[in-house]
């Protein structure tokens, strides 16, 4: 509800309408950015991507083109499906640790100010430094597998990053490890934010600890759960530095994502009406997602 | 003209009138209480007094001066909120001199306006705290603080008490009292709760769906209510507003009830001509709890006091009374009466009616009959 | 700004107020951002710096040049070009496509470049006869390097046909050695399949299928058998090489764990920085098949439109990026041969003489070619669409059949 | 073992608490590990990496990396080590960071507590701009830098930083103020604050939380970011992590992994301070309402 909408005739004193025009004063410098910078450029990729640019922009339309032929690319294909396998385990398996550590965390764990900068820190490094970090990791021949074999146990194999198959999910290791420790911190300030008494009460009404949690508690994190998905979502679909780092798309190009395959057309390949349609997809799979989010959330607060 | 003239007013959020047409004058040093159930847009018309909402039309004008392009802090008015609206990282003593510092009151008047108030209010000890570390009850008081300090032509209180428990509530609403009695202010109060309306109030206005049911004294709001809605919402245990058929019966209106064993029948006296009207018709009978008591414990000054005969469904012994709940109308009847009066749930008893203090609604427009 | 740097012009603008002349400055887009390779630039930069004009650094690694290529669009959509940019292949042409370029013919006039560089390299340098660039060097990528030491030890000569070729890694790989060492990344792959492709379909299938694009070639007989090698190579490279870089497997080569590696002439670099001397420790040897061919790509400074003095200090700096002194001090460094054909090769060691050698035969019996990994035979995009079969193939996506159709089809959909 | 303290209505027996510490203790190993293999390697010659595993202790320890990394390592033609890269990345960071947590305040204030028709809109729109891949913006970006003659300036890449972090900042400071009771400002507003007096004296001082976060949040982006800064500001203006990668990504030359190690934890240093220093700011700023929305 409004703090405050006098509607002002011309009977108002200059200081008055002063006030009541400087919140829009206020939000205007953003609005414009917003509208030229994102939604402009929004606008502009669009464009792009009925036109025939190659290297730099070019203004000739050729209709559909570009989106048949990205169709005919193989690679996006395999982008589309990496990204559904990335996203999908990245978001469930980063939601689920993020959640059990934050539970766990919350059972006035001793220590805890010691642990959770340790949960947290991933998400202060870069991509880059985390994908290269990974990829030494994850390498058979110098990381764990030899380290493991050098310890002794001979027969421990882990060579998923050589493996075209299974290289995505090695993504998918690292992005978790940099992303659930944000999502224990979310999760962590919505457990902290639920009343005890419920949970008092609950208890009194005989509900042992994990029904406590499936039937009360869980269901009052779902603002947590709907932040977490947000920007797990989000980064799931911008994702380029990791894989970039990791694995630079290998092998082959089995682990290539569709931000990937997009810079790479726009910008490697000089196909950039290709890389533009591809960034239009992203930009409708991404509203896709969050358009009705955001419905929800905001109508409910109007 | 008044001090505060509210004159017409009304607020629509789009297309939808949410404030229809009101119209209150209050005099200097009057306590006007706003009062009804949530959504009946008490709040809203005090925050177009503050200013904190635009007039959609009409007019508020404080001491003869049209405010309704005034920004609330031209307008010369204190306000206490329901939730104090303490700034939580000010001392209780820089709260207190916010406003003042706002209008550039040099440092020392500041500093004896606040000593004054805190005076006043006997927080002197609390001024150099943070709201957070107060108790309710002292948040409250700072929160007054912080509108006497103003020394406003209006007070504006939005349901200060709500937030408080139930004996914290009761001293403060005489403190509140007191208050007004000493400085002779001007506030307009807003609550829900019909007891503080009734016993802070020089006058009421009771607010129901955008409008205005009824201005007036507590007196003639609880005795003469407008309606059968401001009838039930006044006074506790409510109003019983009961089904009821006038009829003619030797020679004088009798309200005809249905009772646990047949009807029953209620002599009315002294009846105004609108009764005429509605003989042999439908009307509600309203009679207020006290009004209904054993025949030992009905009011001595009472003219008309009227007999009846009924069961007793439920006794609820309450220390001083004990509320008597019997069939009446096809409802639940609520009497009043004293601890010993004997009534025993399942078995018959006397009341006695007091009829001076029934009044009559139409059935249809809930109007009272008069 | 670096406070080092400042000093140095602060010192330079005042050298050159002295003399009355006006500040001049380069600026150089670049991706030689290793320990030997700046150092070789920076005999660029003094050079210049002799000659009064500052030098404005912006390197930009990684991906062999494609992030650099990258913040070039920005800064031309920005309006605000660098002076020189270290370019690949094609992207000169395209850029010259643009109008982006410079015309450096009068200076090129001046000092003959049209006698002194070979023409397949002049095919990148001049656009519609102009010159726009300034060649650096030539690399040449079919090359094997063996570990000498460990050829003795298998008593394995210098192969001079495919066959020998696979017979001498059968030889490593039942030694328990790795026969071949190669990281498993697109370009690195390609690289491989160059050579191979040379070997398998000879110089005219070279052009036919990657400079021509004829899907014939594409799709002929000669692709498959080129398929069908890289296949029997697969065999000869170890579990492990996925994602490797390119150092890392000539380590191989050097601590003695792999026979060979294929790979272009900056390995040699590792070989020295490893105290090995060409010839003698290690080998390097053309791709067998292959010889008698040279596969190349060549830095070259592409020079973008500037104004006013900054046109003078762009010709300076080309004219100095020409001459025989930086030419012989930059690539006796980088291990690749100048793109000049009438350097003296005597600072060269034994590989580097035997690449000037071979680039000049190429040269004249016009078997020089452009290399197909490195972007010299066709544009970006059609080279990432064969980098995407070649790759898939490798990584056992395909089998030689499927492979040599896909090719067809990616290099349609990516003209 | 700890006992589960009084006043939590959670109790748990013996023998799941020290599970529950295993599974804690074992993920702290999990998030330890890359970095400390990061550090560990930092501290080795190179010969040990490229002749033995990664994972090994060193055999002989030097910090002789990290030095070179700081102030020798050759980027692009200079041999200058990080360090001049690093003040850039502070000068672009600070001013990106502080413009766009004040900008985001602003709108969430005025957002919050000064509803006008379309506000909602408003911020529906903003907050779907934190979502647009980079990528696309980079052509069209480079020619409006152009246009405002600060292509490859550092004040160039203050204000695309501030541009794509309005949306993140907004979103934090609206759903916190939310929150904060509006009534405050109404007293306020009669106590004749105006629009700035009020948003400095009442909604500020009470931001403590949500300004750690969003804080803590833009600088981690605006510092890790690599592509607008490769993009908009190489060369001199250059930030940390393009020289990093001038360092680790060089083509084709020798590669000193210690070095590189060393670099991209002195890279990460900041943004790993800012997590350990202000961490618990960081939960108790979600906790204050910014998970609600």
């Amino acid at each position: 509800m409004a703090a405050t909408d006098p509607m002002l005739d011309s009977g108002a004193d200059f200081r008055t309408r002063l006030q009541t025009w400087l919140p829009k004063i206020v939000l205007a410098p953003s609005f414009a950015v917003m509208v030229i910078f994102v939604y402009g450029f929004i606008a502009f990729t669009i464009y792009l991507s009925f036109t025939d640019s190659r290297m730099l922009p070019s203004y000739d339309l050729v209709g559909w083109q570009n989106y048949e032929r990205l169709f005919r690319v193989r690679q996006w294909d395999t982008a589309i499906i990496n990204l559904g396998i990335f996203a999908g385990l990245y978001i469930v398996i980063s939601t689920i640790i993020g959640l059990l550590l934050a539970i766990f965390l919350d059972q006035k764990i001793r220590g805890e100010g010691f642990l959770r900068p340790i949960f947290l820190y991933p998400m202060a490094l870069s991509f880059i430094v985390t994908g290269t970090a990974w990829k030494w990791i994850l390498d058979p021949a110098i990381g764990l597998e030899t380290t493991m074999h050098r310890w002794g146990w001979e027969s421990f194999q882990f060579d998923w990053i050589k493996d075209s198959d299974m290289a995505i999910y090695t993504i998918v290791i690292a992005a978790v490890w940099q992303s659930s420790g944000f999502v224990m911190a979310m999760f962590l300030a919505g457990l902290r934010g639920i009343d005890n008494e419920i949970l008092k009460a609950a208890q009194m009404d005989g509900a042992s600890n994990f029904q406590m949690y499936r039937r009360i508690i869980l269901p009052q994190l779902r603002p947590a759960f709907l932040s977490a998905f947000v920007i797990l979502s989000h980064l799931a679909i911008k994702s380029y530095d990791l894989v970039v780092a990791m694995t630079d798309g290998g092998p082959g190009t089995s682990t290539w994502l569709p931000a990937l395959f997009m810079y790479e057309y726009t910008f490697t390949r000089n196909q950039m009406g290709i890389g533009a349609s591809s960034a239009v997809i992203m930009l409708m799979t991404i509203a896709a997602i969050m358009v009705p989010y955001l419905y929800a959330e905001l109508k409910e607060q109007k | 003209m008044g001090f505060l003239d509210i004159n017409n007013v009304t607020k629509s959020y789009g297309a939808v009138e949410v404030l229809h047409k009101v119209d209150i004058q209050v005099d200097e040093g009057e306590f006007l209480v706003l009062v009804g159930p949530s959504g009946c847009g008490k709040s809203t018309l005090l925050n177009m007094i503050a200013g904190l909402e635009g007039i959609s039309s009409g007019e508020i004008a404080i001491k003869d001066r049209v405010v309704n392009n005034i920004t609330p802090s031209k307008r010369n008015i204190a306000m206490v909120f329901q939730s104090y609206a303490l700034y939580p990282n000010m001392t209780v003593g820089q709260n207190i001199t916010f406003g003042l510092e706002m209008q550039g009151t040099p440092k020392p008047e500041r500093d004896k306006a606040m000593a004054e108030v805190a005076s006043l209010l006997q927080i002197e000890n609390l001024l150099d705290r943070k709201p957070g570390q107060l108790s309710g009850g002292q948040r409250q008081r700072v929160a007054m603080g912080r509108a006497l300090v103003r020394d406003p032509d209006v007070f504006l209180f939005d349901e200060p008490l709500s937030n408080l428990d139930a004996k914290l509530r009761v001293d403060m609403r005489t403190e509140i009292k007191k208050l007004h009695q000493k400085l002779g202010t001007t506030i307009v109060y807003v609550t829900h709760d019909q007891i503080e309306a009734m016993t802070l109030s020089t006058r009421i206005a009771v607010m129901y769906d955008g409008y205005v049911q009824q201005l007036g004294t507590p007196k003639e709001i609880y005795d003469t209510p407008a309606n059968i809605f401001v009838a039930t919402f006044m006074g506790s245990p409510a109003m019983n507003v009961l089904p009821a058929q006038l009829i003619e019966m030797n020679g004088a209106i009798h309200a005809e009830v249905a009772g646990a064993d047949g009807p029953k029948h209620l002599r009315i006296e002294d009846a105004p001509d609108a009764y005429g009207n509605y003989v042999g018709k439908s009307v509600m009978l309203g009679i207020r709890p006290e009004a209904i008591t054993d025949p030992e414990g009905a009011d001595r000054n009472a003219k008309n006091i009227q007999s009846l005969a009924n069961q007793v469904t439920v006794t609820e012994p309450a220390g001083a009374d004990t509320f008597v709940t019997m069939s009446l109308g096809g409802k639940d009847c609520v009497a009043r009466m004293r601890a010993d009066a004997e009534a025993n749930p399942g078995q018959p008893f006397e009341f006695a009616v007091n009829m001076d203090k029934a009044v009559l609604f139409d059935p249809q427009t809930e109007a009272r009959l008069a | 700004m670096t406070m080092m740097k400042k000093l140095h012009l602060g010192v330079a603008a005042l050298a050159i107020s002295a003399t009355g002349a006006v500040a001049q400055e380069v600026e150089v887009l670049h991706w030689w951002t290793s320990g030997g390779e700046a150092a070789a630039l920076n005999v660029l930069r003094e050079d210049l710096a002799g000659g009064g004009i500052g030098w404005t650094d912006m390197p930009v690694a990684g991906g062999g040049g494609s992030d650099a290529m990258t913040v070039l669009r920005a800064r031309v959509t920005a309006g605000d070009p660098p002076t020189a940019v270290q370019m690949l292949g094609f992207a000169i042409q395209d850029w010259a496509a643009e109008g982006a370029l410079a015309d450096l013919n009068a200076l090129a006039e001046e000092q003959n470049w049209n006698e002194v560089v070979p023409e397949a390299l002049q095919a990148f340098s001049t656009y519609d006869g102009n010159w726009v660039a300034a060649p650096v060097n030539v690399h040449s990528t079919n090359w094997v390097w063996a570990n000498t030491a460990l050829m003795e030890e298998l008593g394995i000569e210098q192969p001079g046909s495919w066959e020998e070729f696979v017979a001498a890694m059968q030889t490593a790989q039942d030694a328990g050695y790795t026969a071949l060492a190669h990281g498993g990344q697109a370009w690195q792959d390609a690289t491989i399949f160059d050579s191979i492709a040379m070997g398998a379909g000879g110089p005219e299938f070279y052009q036919a299928a990657f400079v021509d694009l004829d899907p014939e070639a594409l799709g002929g007989a000669e692709m498959v058998e080129a398929f069908n090698r890289m296949a029997t190579l697969r065999g000869f490279v170890d579990d492990n090489f996925s994602g490797r870089d390119w150092n890392l497997a000539t380590a191989m080569v050097i601590n003695g764990e792999a026979l060979f590696q294929i790979m272009g002439d900056w390995a040699k670099g590792e070989f020295v920085n490893a105290g090995m001397t060409a010839g003698e420790e290690f080998q390097c040897f053309r791709v067998p098949g292959s010889e008698g061919t040279v596969t190349f790509n060549s830095d070259q400074f592409a020079m973008f439109n500037v104004e006013g003095d900054a046109a003078d200090s762009q010709v300076a700096m080309a004219s100095a990026v020409m001459s025989p002194e930086f030419q012989i001090a930059f690539n006796v460094v980088k291990g690749s041969a100048p793109a000049r054909t009438d350097i003296d090769p005597s600072s060269f060691d034994a590989c580097g003489q035997a690449a000037m050698a071979d680039l000049a035969a190429a040269g004249d019996a016009g078997t020089l070619f452009g290399s197909m990994a490195h972007g010299h035979a066709n544009p970006p995009s059609i080279q990432n669409a064969m980098y995407d079969v070649i790759t898939a193939h490798f990584n056992g996506e395909f089998d030689a059949e499927t492979a040599a159709e896909e090719m067809v089809t990616a290099v349609e959909l990516a003209q | 073992m700890a006992v589960a303290s009084s006043d939590t209505a959670i109790r748990s027996s013996n023998v799941t608490r020290t599970f529950i510490y295993l599974f804690l203790l074992l993920f702290a190993l999990f998030y330890l590990m890359p970095l400390g293999i990061m550090l560990v390697n930092s501290l080795k010659p190179l010969s040990e990496i490229t002749s033995g595993g990664m994972i090994a202790m060193p055999n002989e320890w030097t910090i002789e990396p990290w030095l070179s990394a700081w102030s020798t390592a050759q980027i692009g033609v200079e041999p200058t080590g990080l360090r001049p890269y690093f003040i850039n990345s502070i000068a672009m960071a600070v001013p990106a960071v502080a413009i766009s947590t004040v900008a985001g305040a602003l709108n969430g204030y005025v957002l919050t507590k000064w509803h006008f028709q379309g506000a909602t809109w408003i911020f529906g729109l903003l907050l779907f701009s934190c979502f647009i891949p980079f990528q696309i913006v980079l052509i069209p970006m480079a020619r409006i830098l152009g246009l405002l003659e600060i292509a490859g300036t550092t004040y160039g890449l203050i204000l695309v930083h501030v541009v794509y972090g309005i949306g993140f900042s907004t979103l934090y400071f609206r759903n916190y103020y939310a929150a904060f009771p509006t009534e405050l400002v109404r007293a306020a507003q009669i106590d004749g604050a105006g629009f700035f007096q009020i948003f400095w004296r009442i909604m500020l001082p009470s931001s403590g939380p949500i300004i750690a976060v969003c804080c803590i949040w833009q600088f981690t982006n605006i510092w890790n970011d690599f592509l607008f800064g490769a993009s908009f500001a190489s060369g001199d203006a250059a930030p940390m992590t393009v020289a990093l990668n001038n360092l680790v990504n060089s083509s084709t030359g020798e590669r000193p992994y210690n070095v590189h190690f060393a670099g991209a934890i002195m890279a990460a240093g900041p943004t790993l301070l800012v997590y350990i220093v202000a961490g618990r700011y960081f939960v108790r700023g979600l906790m204050a309402g910014s998970v609600k929305g």
